[in-house]
């Protein structure tokens, strides 16, 4: 009784379900420069040169047969660490979409070199990429170009470095108050005062790495 | 542990009845701010609701700090909000006390070894009475808390006192002896903070 | 402007024929001031534990009931028995505490009544820098005396009232007035955003609510033809057990319409709840008492307990007899002066109280509304139908007994004014309520229809 | 429009009055105690904590005789409020010197009572810390030498209920015993409630009872060499007298 | 401080109240910048931050079942499906492999899903709750806390801990059900429902609570797919979409959850999208969650003769496991409260995760508050604010 019909609206259509390869090849075939790669455990994404990424995410958005009208989420992670072959130290921005009318997924990825992070922003495209956006800018470190509020959203405004890259050094103090209690067991070794705003170039292992973990994560 | 006055010494036998009957009245109601940050601020609601009743001790929450007593740190202190919780506690007015609820407050609690924004321990910013483990803790443990601060309260001197700070002549310091290798919580020295640097 | 007989009395006793203007105050501080302080003010006090413990009760909790006079008592003996050594004097409060009164006085909260008050004696007297200085201090006193001054004309008993004044109604209107200055005045004086726009809402909200009060006391008038409050109670007099039929609530329904909305319209002026925007909790964190501490807000906290009592005193004052019993006179008038005197005050301290608890359980159980609605309300809904009752009083009393002026009825006790007796009084109910529920249930068919979702949350048909 | 007038003060003396009876039902209710399962208050101070179950994740408790100092509680926990060393005793076992939990930090995951091997670390139904009291020895506050004193279920409740009270305000028999169980001398640092298992007394002691065990071990063994040497000596000798003899034997026949 | 706001240039003066980190009605540590006319806002801006716990840096620091107790932080209102919502996700990362795959028993299936759902509706008791304190309704507000007092003691009972439970593990649940929970469960089912029916008469169908929430802050259907918002915002609008339903995970495809939609409920002032459609679809969840507690139980398979405590959570194989996942990514989400609980989980083969990224509901809820707040009344945040049930930690992970 609770789940009265559907309100009617034109969301509600009959889903055409696509599956990944199709989207990929309907994509590819509007912009070849898009590539269909898979993930290490076999998770099909899209990735886009970040010049293109506007115009593909409008064809997302807009083409009859896709309609991604909901982007689920839009995060980011540093690859400096990933064993992978060739080893990269880029920076990726990935794109989780979701389409209500056909109830289809996609991932699309985007790849950009550490030092120039630099991808033009889709919050024209869904709104809420406008917050999403500012995270990732707030964490990782990428700029997203026309983003029309890119402020940090996390941390305070004030706050040096981007807190999810690998070889990211913990703060000392903040606002003149150490960071770890006296007597604290993990007392990180006097690193240098960084020198004013630019993050210190040799990042100091404040803390010892988490117990007998493997290779991967590096000391936070 | 400073000296305790004890209430024996006959030639203060005035003040300190004037003292008892005054924080008699401090004792039994104690309004506290309205200061949920986290976790424990769900279990704060659940002590001022119908179960555990603080209100039966005559707590009630006041909105403002002008109109309250105690400040309850319930929840997590990050770095960006440290200079806030410095600021409503400036703002309470003088009989004020502050009870550090959870540990992460405490210490940091669970964000204290990893995390880089949370700051490890609230009485870095300012100084706490009454220590209550727990993550968070049960509404008991909150109102055992609060019993132990009201012995803090009953000691509180309000009559003759021109230049010390009424808290410390008390004597009775922080609640779980001094912090690891230094003077009790309460003195507001150099270790203690003076909150942020101007 | 006679003073009473027993001021003018005492006044002369004090300084022969011819009273001094110092004697003719004495006078009145003794004779009135005095004992309304004694019925007011302690009122006002147990109002506060009035609120939390009937609050207490319906969140299905128990409110203060921990807190004993254990420490007024040990102040007393400390002080008593100096010369007792300090374990004697402890065991002997123990003992004082363990008599079987005192328990009952802890479950009730009135011990907390007094820690409370002992606590803001103590908290400290905090001025904020950027206060507007003399008006931050002034508000909370003037708060107070705009709570106090109606009751100079508030006949607490056969002849306890100050002012036997001819516009005893007009004056209390608009002595109430003065309380808006002190909320305006804490609002502006806090130097702070949040009391500013606090204050704001409370001068348009009493004063758009002048208006219903206003013409609710009108009706009154028109209904019992002076405006002197004394002879209002006196025109509701009846001696019979049935006293109560007499009372002008009972008189017609456009009465008991008005002594509703001149008791919403007062819980308004005291920004009670569903009416308390001014220090709305959730949005303006206080309102204007936002940056007071210790007495100073508790002097605010005391006026808005007094108006409530002052409130109440109106309501029963004009529609539920004032100090009259419900079961007649006639037991009363046999037994002495000075006892019929406190049987009196004890009955109107009775409706009063009464009045304040019904406005504590309103306040735990409506939400608040917002500034506009409470605006619309006032103009849209009650002043129409103010107006509808005052047409409707002045059509039955044209009808009943063929005049308007309500000079005619002078002192005749209130039955017998219909000339068609019991039947008149049928009259003058049903013709009102048959066209109400006509109008009711022509509405109802076609606004009323609640959504299904929302009558199987409401355990309707599911 | 006048019907919705009429409509809207129906509907708002409508619903003012159902709110209305309904919080008079909740009073009414409240007063004569039928306030349902859930709403039953509960005076804290007055009356004794209701602690529902026996799962309740309170304050941890170490048995000292079965921990083995292995740190797997140090591996699991996210927090690391475990401060712990271990010292040998008499038959070599690892024995815990010192075994602090930092209550400060700790957040009652449960993690560490799964990973400990020897299930010697459990988590109480304890949650009240009481300070003030001089008797405010913390429930598992026991120092070394009282190592031998086993603790079941039932003395734990009883330790935590005694431990919190002041010492002057107890029986004699339960000061008596507890005196036997909780060291009036330790001190509190904030959060670190520490257990010392193994104090340098009790490490001397038992490194004097380890050498004594190795000196009786020597000695023994030293007895059971010489007392072998000694048999084959003596088994020597005899098997020499034997030939003399024999060859005593064999000589007179050689003369006769 | 965020100071360079640009102030259009307005008619009359513009007052910039700060509803500040600490205050009374933005649930937790959440700061509102109004700027506004007198009574009328003219823009409020959030800004956050202000319980930013890195949670995301440390998952990447602790190993897989060590950051189970940060879940429970993440969303301390609805603990339980939060670790649901981690636990089902580094499940599937594992199952990407044959050889890591873990299967997870039935019974603890089951017992995950009423415990999620006995967590939904002490979740949408504190948001129903704290929307009625807003507004001025105490008592409300204190009934559904006495409720929730009920929940908190059959999770007290089943795993120790009222609000951080730490109970769903990977691989199964922590404990197993204590003995008579099954009736404790019923009972308390029982009474709850009518005492909802009490709370409804006392707050939902008041008209001052009703027309102080009709018609105010409506959202389009598409606009709410634009901004991202989900759970019951997104059904408030009218879009039909639960993923318990539309992409069942664990045993919710057999259970036929119903989805209560936005339908304009309060009649002739109310409009499809509003906060009272928000409000009434998260008192039909609460119904439609007693519905499936009861249909879960009944699926209950019976306990093991030796009734191991950890069923099918902290096993052997889920350690060995844990120990050496599959390298590569995965994203999956499950329905909490206040929307999809998505978690993107990289993994580089070792014990501690790479990247741990959860996105939550409330975060993309405050996206649409700079837009929706245009012209309303000040009044009025506090009812948007508590109509969207904003948890912060949500928001600031």
């Amino acid at each position: 009784m609770t789940s009265a019909a559907p309100a009617g609206s034109e969301l509600q259509a009959p889903s055409s379900k696509l599956d990944n390869a199709a989207i990929a090849e309907r994509v590819i075939a509007a912009h070849p420069t898009v590539a269909a790669r898979s993930s290490d455990n076999g998770q099909p994404y899209l990735l886009v040169p970040p010049a293109e990424i506007v115009r593909v995410a409008t064809l997302l958005r807009d083409d009859a047969a896709l309609r991604f009208d909901s982007l689920m989420d839009l995060t980011g992670w540093d690859l400096s660490k990933y064993p992978a072959t060739p080893p990269s130290s880029d920076l990726v921005v990935a794109y989780f979409l979701h389409s209500l009318a056909h109830r289809h997924h996609l991932t699309v990825k985007v790849q950009v070199p550490r030092e120039a992070a630099e991808v033009p922003t889709v919050s024209g495209v869904w709104a809420v990429a406008n917050y999403f956006e500012r995270e990732v800018w707030d964490l990782l470190g990428v700029r997203f170009a026309e983003h029309p509020n890119l402020k940090r959203i996390m941390t305070p405004d004030d706050w040096i470095g981007h807190p999810l890259r690998k070889d990211y050094a913990y703060p000392q103090s903040y606002n003149g108050v150490a960071h770890l209690r006296e007597g604290q067991r993990f007392e990180p070794p006097p690193a240098p005062k960084p020198a004013a705003a630019a993050p210190p170039a040799a990042p100091p292992a404040p803390r010892p790495p988490p117990p007998a973990s493997g290779g991967g994560a590096a000391a936070p | 542990m400073t000296e305790i006055i004890k209430p024996g010494n006959d030639e203060q036998v005035f003040t300190t009845t004037v003292d008892e009957f005054l924080a008699w009245g401090k004792e039994n109601s104690l309004f506290y701010l309205l200061f949920a940050t986290a976790c424990c601020g769900i279990e704060l609601m659940q002590t001022g609701g119908p179960r555990y009743d603080v209100d039966r001790l005559g707590m009630i929450p006041r909105a403002t700090p002008r109109q309250a007593d105690l400040m309850i740190i319930a929840g997590t202190i990050t770095h960006k909000m440290a200079s806030r919780v410095r600021t409503l506690w400036e703002q309470m007015t003088e009989p004020r006390w502050v009870v550090s609820m959870g540990s992460c407050a405490n210490s940091g609690g669970p964000f204290s070894k990893y995390s880089y924004s949370v700051l490890n321990g609230v009485d870095k910013y300012i100084p706490v009475d009454v220590y209550i483990p727990g993550c968070p803790p049960r509404p008991e443990a909150l109102i055992d808390g609060v019993m132990a601060l009201r012995e803090r309260v009953r000691k509180y001197r309000t009559v003759g006192i021109r230049d010390k700070d009424p808290h410390v002549v008390q004597g009775a310091d922080c609640a779980f002896g001094s912090h690891p290798g230094k003077a009790s919580s309460l003195e507001l020295g150099a270790s203690s903070p003076q909150g942020p640097k101007a | 402007m006679t003073l009473g007989p027993a001021v003018d009395a005492l006044a002369q006793w004090l300084s022969g024929p011819d009273p001094a203007w110092w004697a003719v105050g004495a006078a009145i501080v003794a004779v009135w001031v005095l004992p309304v302080l004694a019925v007011v003010f302690p009122v006002a006090a147990i109002g506060q534990i009035i609120e939390r413990k009937v609050a207490a009760a319906m969140q299905r909790r128990h409110g203060p009931n921990t807190v004993g006079i254990d420490g007024i008592v040990r102040l007393v003996v400390r002080l008593g028995g100096f010369f007792l050594p300090r374990a004697s004097q402890d065991r002997l409060v123990e003992r004082i505490c363990a008599l079987p009164g005192l328990g009952l006085l802890k479950v009730l909260g009135l011990g907390q009544l007094a820690a409370d008050g002992v606590k803001m004696i103590g908290k400290e007297d905090f001025i904020p820098a950027g206060t507007d200085g003399l008006i931050f201090r002034a508000a909370p006193y003037l708060a107070l005396t705009g709570a106090f001054l109606p009751f100079a004309v508030i006949p607490f008993a056969q002849d306890l009232v100050a002012l036997e004044v001819p516009v005893a109604a007009l004056y209390a209107l608009a002595v109430s007035g003065v309380t808006v200055i002190a909320l305006l005045m804490a609002g502006w004086g806090s130097g702070n955003k949040f009391s500013l726009l606090g204050g704001m809402r409370a001068v348009a909200q009493v004063i758009s609510y002048e208006i219903p009060v206003g013409l609710a006391i009108a009706g009154v008038v028109l209904w019992c033809g002076t405006m002197d409050l004394h002879q209002i109670v006196a025109h509701q007099y009846n001696g019979e057990w049935y006293s109560f039929l007499g009372w002008n609530i009972v008189q017609s329904p456009f009465l008991f319409l008005l002594a509703c909305i001149l008791f919403f319209g007062g819980l308004a002026e005291c920004q009670r709840t569903p009416f308390d925007m001014a220090e709305a909790e959730s949005e303006l964190v206080s309102g204007f008492n936002t940056e007071y501490s210790g007495l100073r807000w508790g002097m605010f906290a005391m006026a808005e307990y007094t108006e409530m009592i002052l409130v109440g005193c109106l309501v029963s004052t004009l529609f539920l007899g004032g100090y009259q019993s419900p079961i007649g006179e006639n037991w009363i008038i046999t037994l002495a002066p000075w006892l019929q005197t406190i049987l009196h005050v004890g009955i109107f301290a009775a409706k009063f109280t009464a009045f304040v608890v019904l406005m504590v359980w309103i306040r735990w159980t409506l939400p608040r509304f917002r500034v506009d609605q409470v605006m619309r309300l006032c103009w849209l809904t009650l002043v129409p139908l103010c107006l509808v009752c005052l047409f409707g009083l002045a059509l039955t009393m044209l009808l009943a007994n063929g005049t308007v002026t309500g000079a005619a009825f002078g002192r005749l006790p209130a039955m017998q004014h219909l000339a068609l007796g019991p039947v008149g009084y049928l009259l003058a109910w049903a013709i009102p309520v048959a066209v109400a529920v006509v109008l009711i249930v022509l509405a109802r068919r076609k606004y009323g229809q609640m959504h299904p979702a929302l009558r199987e949350l409401t355990g309707g048909a599911s | 429009m006048i019907l919705a007038w009429v409509n809207g003060i129906y509907e708002g003396v409508d619903s003012f009055i159902g709110g209305m009876r309904l919080t008079a039902r909740f009073l009414v209710e409240n007063l004569r105690g039928q306030g349902g399962a859930t709403a039953v208050t509960r005076q804290y101070p007055q009356e004794p904590a209701v602690v529902v179950g026996n799962r309740v994740r309170g304050h941890l408790f170490n048995k000292a005789e079965i921990c083995i100092v292995c740190h797997a509680c140090d591996k699991a926990c996210p927090v690391d409020c475990f401060v712990m060393d271990g010292e040998r005793d008499e038959n070599n076992k690892m024995r815990a010197s010192r075994f602090d939990i930092d209550l400060s930090k700790c957040i009652y995951c449960g993690l560490c009572v799964r990973a400990c091997p020897t299930d010697s670390l459990s988590m109480t139904t304890g949650f009240e810390v009481d300070p003030h009291q001089d008797a405010a020895r913390y429930l598992f506050r026991r120092s070394s030498d009282q190592l031998d004193k086993h603790l079941d279920e039932p003395d734990v409740v009883r330790m935590a209920r005694l431990a919190n009270q002041p010492r002057e305000g107890l029986a004699a028999d339960d000061r008596a015993w507890l005196d036997g169980i909780v060291n009036p001398a330790g001190e509190h640092l904030i959060g670190m409630y520490g257990m010392g298992y193994f104090t340098p007394e009790q490490k001397a002691k038992a490194d004097a009872e380890r050498e004594r065990k190795k000196k009786e071990k020597e000695a023994a063994a030293a007895a059971a060499k010489a007392a072998k040497a000694a048999l084959e000596k003596a088994a020597a000798e005899k098997a020499l007298a034997e030939k003399e003899a024999a060859a005593a034997v064999a000589k007179p026949e050689a003369g006769a | 401080m965020s100071s360079d706001l640009a102030i259009e240039s307005a008619g009359g003066e513009r007052m910039r109240i700060n509803m500040g980190p600490h205050h009374p009605a933005t649930h937790g540590v959440l700061r509102l910048i109004v700027e506004c006319d007198g009574e009328i806002v003219s823009s409020a801006t959030p800004d956050h931050g202000y319980l930013h716990r890195s949670i995301e840096k440390i998952g990447e620091c602790v190993e897989w079942p060590m950051f189970v107790p940060y879940t429970d932080r993440v969303d301390y209102v609805c603990a339980m499906n939060a670790n649901l919502a981690y636990c089902v996700a580094v499940e599937k990362l594992l199952a990407t492999d044959k050889t890591t795959a873990v299967q997870v028993p039935r019974r603890a299936e089951v017992i995950r899903v009423i415990v999620a759902e006995l967590n939904r509706i002490s979740s949408h008791l504190v948001a129903v709750g704290a929307m009625s304190m807003d507004l001025g309704a105490y008592t409300p507000f204190l009934h559904g806390i006495a409720q929730r007092e009920g929940v908190n003691d059959i999770f007290e009972k089943l795993c120790g801990q009222r609000l951080t439970y730490n109970y769903i593990t990977i691989g199964g649940v922590g404990f197993d059900l204590h003995t008579g929970a099954v009736e404790e469960i019923e009972s308390f089912l029982a009474q709850f429902e009518k005492e909802m029916i009490r709370f409804n008469k006392l707050i939902t169908t008041n008209t001052i609570f009703r027309d102080r929430c009709a018609g105010i802050a409506v959202i389009s259907a598409a606009e709410a797919v634009a901004y991202g918002l989900v759970g019951p915002n997104l059904r408030g609008s009218g879009v039909d979409w639960d993923i318990r339903r539309d992409e069942p995970y664990g045993i919710y495809g057999e259970l036929g959850v119903r989805v209560p939609v936005g339908q304009g409920y309060a009649g002739r002032t109310g409009k499809v999208g509003d906060c009272y459609d928000r409000f009434i679809v998260r008192l039909l969840e609460i119904n439609e969650s007693v519905r499936l507690i009861r249909a879960a139980l009944k699926l209950l398979p019976p306990a093991a003769e030796k009734p191991a405590d950890p069923v099918g959570g902290f096993q052997a194989d889920v350690a060995k496991a844990l120990r050496k996942p599959p390298k590569g990514e995965i994203r999956v989400r499950t329905e909490a409260p206040r929307g999809e609980m998505g978690y993107v989980i990289v993994s580089d083969g070792t014990k501690t995760p790479y990247r741990v990224r959860c996105r939550t509901g409330s975060f993309t809820a405050c996206s649409i508050f700079n837009k929706l707040m245009k012209g309303i009344f000040l009044a009025d945040i506090v009812t948007v604010i508590g109509s969207f049930d904003i948890v912060v930690p949500e928001i600031d992970r």
